[in-house]
């Protein structure tokens, strides 16, 4: 009969998108448990943030060895990276969010897209994070921070809102550059402008 | 002709059920609402005494009550598969339900109600095949993020009566909860209301944070 | 943390989910082949009407099969039908559909529920049809009708209508025998009306 | 500042955006043009009909320029088909259902997938078009009927209407056995079914 | 506060200058309806007659007092970039005013009325700078789009008065009108609207073939 | 075919309007680097402000050769002015907002309408900024004060508040004398009226 040519085709199709949802679920288990991990960094203190960052390093191997299965499915699918991007881009902004939050945990400073992708171990030119993906997960890092800031004051850090102000305004300027088309991160990036306006307000009730 | 006849008895056999279930469901909501406000009536001062002993025992009072009564109205219409089949029917009182006496065990201990506890709880309620009646873990979760925004109000209440401790405690009993569903695996029942009902607690989350920052600046 | 004893049973009912949508997408397969094949009455001869229902027929025996692994799997899982039910509510609406519509090709009566699980060899005790699915795949047997009358007049069978007509009628009287509450079910009972009426207006072309 | 290394990517990406839209608006001036000379097909006779063809054939093509400029953008551009492919969408499913459609006209037969990119010379492995994009079009096709019939009988073809039941009722049933996951091609599957109910009537005006 | 009191000033003018204009584009609108029904009332069996050409000659007449009247109130509020920035004010009754003359013009030639004849009958509406007042290509096109709905009325009238040379006509003016917007280019200001009206367009189209079809049958 | 006529006429349209929107989104790109460098003032201290109201200034040139080349084009359409509006109101908005707002951290008062166009180098009867355009740009000022007094205080200005307070108040008192039947420009209004609260309990703040 018509048709009897694709339906293997749409078939594979539908395969492929399946053997990929179930990678995407355990990366999204994984992440999920390194997220609650990175709670506990609300608690406030030096030696919360300490163990909460070294708890999530932990699961940071088996993240990387998810994102090599999902490497290696996109290989025997070569060009149809962008087909099934819907599938895992909402684990990779959560891996974005998570390796660059624990990075300015530990430094202070913001991880680039290429450096996010090198954390992770992958290679960009076979199967990388796409950049709207990573500027998603540093949109979600700054929502963290209004939080973050008013529970180190809790604890008696006064110095932190002072820095993460610093760290957001700049933050806030690199992305007025950025021409978004992209609806939902153009959204996104309205909340970071709220994110600084809260800091900036610990900031002012920590010095008056 | 004959067969529809039939039919039409089976139909309308199942919808009075579940109507008589979202009935029961109803008197288990407003009943465990009461106790929930009970609960917000102690005093905020965290000082303990005579009149909040007896307001707790009540409240256990009242609970006791409610599974005597509603619940068991519920478990005597079920049996085997109706279960699951009435579960949206009952669902809403099972999880105020949890709610109420989540927030009665943080009252008295300042822990959480395990799943295990609730349904010890509920052991001596029978259903209609004599089975005892349990919890669906969806229930019981869904039940515990409402529970947070309880916490949250007391916390507030404390702060404004001047118990500058409780608010730090709470926030940190809000935040293992909120760490803890992070790690629940998502399953079908979860799913429809789960990620709003997140939102929820984080929000009120961050308002006993920022409470507890207010009293320390 | 909390609630780390639950993951073990809220991962065991995930993974009952995953088997019983995998038999469940078979049986899809499998009804949407017998549906292609039945689309072959509308050629409207009495040759092509035999030789659709004798397709149909020969996928009987794997839809019983499966129906039979889904019996196995809930069996091991008592009382929890309707937990489940959600996932393969559609096949068993299709089920009923092709059973009741072959068998109304074959003999001009309706099947009714009990025979309708006799037919794929459910037992009802352990693992049946929900009485809505079967109505359900009822309306979607009449819905099927106007195009078959139309097929079968062009094709010369001038009884065809009246026959139609009378089964429909009695059928519509009987679900008027019903207090619908479910608003699909009522909304598909709609549809049936819009049925009758179109057959009758075939039958009244063919009798002037 | 920071974010300066991808400013320039983010530029880029926009520009290979408007690029390709630049394009697919000609391709779409194109193809309305030819949808204008195939609506000659409805006057009816078989002059109308041949003329028709001949006129969409003419602009066959520039078409296929447009794609082979197309094609070419999207070599520069490695395994970036499904991240621009919503661009492009309208336009392939138009192609594809003019080519299709103007060959049913010729030679009352279905164009294959394969046969369609062949027809506007484009080479599947290097820039094709999406097979849900080649099925849509194919729906367009059907959704032509009715009208199509209902003008061939005004203008004394008595004999289209068995033809064209007879190809949709094929594909009726070769889309049925298609497990379609795209909500947007089940739409448009529904809408088939109707055209053939269509058809149907009108044969049965004519036999009647 | 000076600048402001300004601004008010201005703002207040705008304001109430679309709100003139939208009144004289309602009384285009009306005043044009009547004429189209007037057409739907002529004898549909198109045997032409005096009492057709009496009606056709009235409705010319009501046309002319149109442009006479509302058209110059809604040109005379205008000059220079007024046009473009009250345009949305006054393309309603510019569109019912085109349908309504091409109806006619269809009525009496069967022809299309074309956007250069439209504009010639308004060349003596000036606008407030003496300017002749024309109409936008998008307004034009636009109430076209509303034509081929009335010649569907009148080949249903047609078919039923028994007129069956009537509808096959009317389907080629339409199938031609249909044909044509496919390769007008599409500009901003009919983005919003045209996909629905062609959409609307193609279901008149088919319905006066198949009534040409039904007759044939 | 019909409407071969209008080809001409609306083609040359479209082309207008390509041309227009080529140099808006220079001018976008110019406006959202000047939105960037002027974030810079939220640092508080005087020489940041001096410092961001300087590189704002840097650009103010290209600006106004943007808008020359727009006022250009549309020399050559006379009286369609408001034809093309929608493409530029936002970059008009922009550069009010950034006009206005680096004339009031200067000299503490607010630009009128004709002066943001003669700052702008724009003669009004030929290409000027459009009235409600201007009104959005000045609300958009006082939305940027809640963030900059919080700041200022922060950095140590104690004066501010009650400057910026006095101000909004004007300013609020202005709007109030428009009727404004614009929706948009009417909930930009109400979000002035929020600012205007916040920036007064700062003052009340700094009073204690």
């Amino acid at each position: 009969t018509l048709f009897e040519g694709f339906r293997g085709e749409l078939e594979a199709s539908n395969a492929v998108r399946e053997e990929i949802k179930a990678v995407s679920q355990s990366m999204d288990a994984e992440t999920r448990k390194m997220q609650a991990a990175l709670m506990g960094i609300h608690a406030g203190t030096d030696e919360a943030v300490a163990s909460a960052v070294a708890k999530v390093r932990e699961h940071l191997e088996p993240l990387r060895t998810l994102n090599a299965q999902l490497a290696a499915i996109m290989k025997q699918h070569p060009g149809q990276y962008y087909r099934y991007h819907d599938i895992w881009r909402h684990v990779h902004t959560s891996c974005a969010f998570l390796v660059a939050f624990v990075h300015w945990l530990e430094h202070g400073t913001l991880l680039t897209h290429a450096q996010v992708e090198s954390e992770l171990q992958l290679r960009h030119e076979e199967f990388g994070i796409d950049l709207e993906d990573y500027l998603v997960g540093v949109c979600s890092v700054s929502n963290e921070m209004p939080r973050y800031v008013v529970n180190r004051v809790t604890a008696g850090d006064y110095d932190c809102p002072a820095k993460v102000a610093s760290f957001l305004s700049d933050l806030y300027a690199a992305f007025r550059l950025l021409n978004l088309r992209n609806d939902f991160l153009r959204k996104r990036f309205d909340g970071l402008k709220y994110d600084l306006k809260r800091v900036e307000e610990v900031l002012y009730d920590v010095k008056i | 002709g004959d067969a529809f006849r039939a039919y039409a008895k089976q139909l309308d056999a199942v919808n009075e059920r579940r109507e008589r279930l979202v009935k029961a469901s109803r008197d288990v909501t407003i009943a465990s609402k009461k106790v929930i406000f009970a609960v917000h009536r102690l005093p905020a001062d965290g000082a303990g005494g005579g009149a909040e002993e007896a307001a707790l025992g009540q409240a256990e009072k009242d609970l006791q009550l409610i599974r005597k009564t509603s619940i068991k109205r519920v478990a005597q219409e079920l049996q085997d598969e109706d279960y699951w089949r009435f579960s949206r029917a009952f669902s809403p009182g099972m999880q105020e339900y949890v709610e109420a006496t989540a927030v009665l065990h943080y009252a008295k201990t300042g822990r959480l109600l395990t799943y295990a506890e609730a349904n010890a709880e509920l052991s001596e309620v029978q259903d209609a095949g004599g089975q005892a009646f349990r919890l669906s873990a969806a229930d019981y979760l869904l039940g515990i993020t409402d529970l947070t925004g309880e916490v949250m109000r007391l916390a507030i209440s404390s702060v404004a009566a001047g118990n500058k401790g409780a608010a730090a405690s709470m926030a940190a009993f809000v935040g293992a909860v909120y760490e803890g569903f992070h790690v629940v695996p998502m399953v079908a029942e979860l799913r429809r209301d789960l990620a709003k009902k997140l939102e929820v607690m984080r929000s009120s989350l961050v308002k006993i944070e920022t409470a507890s920052y207010m009293v320390h600046v």
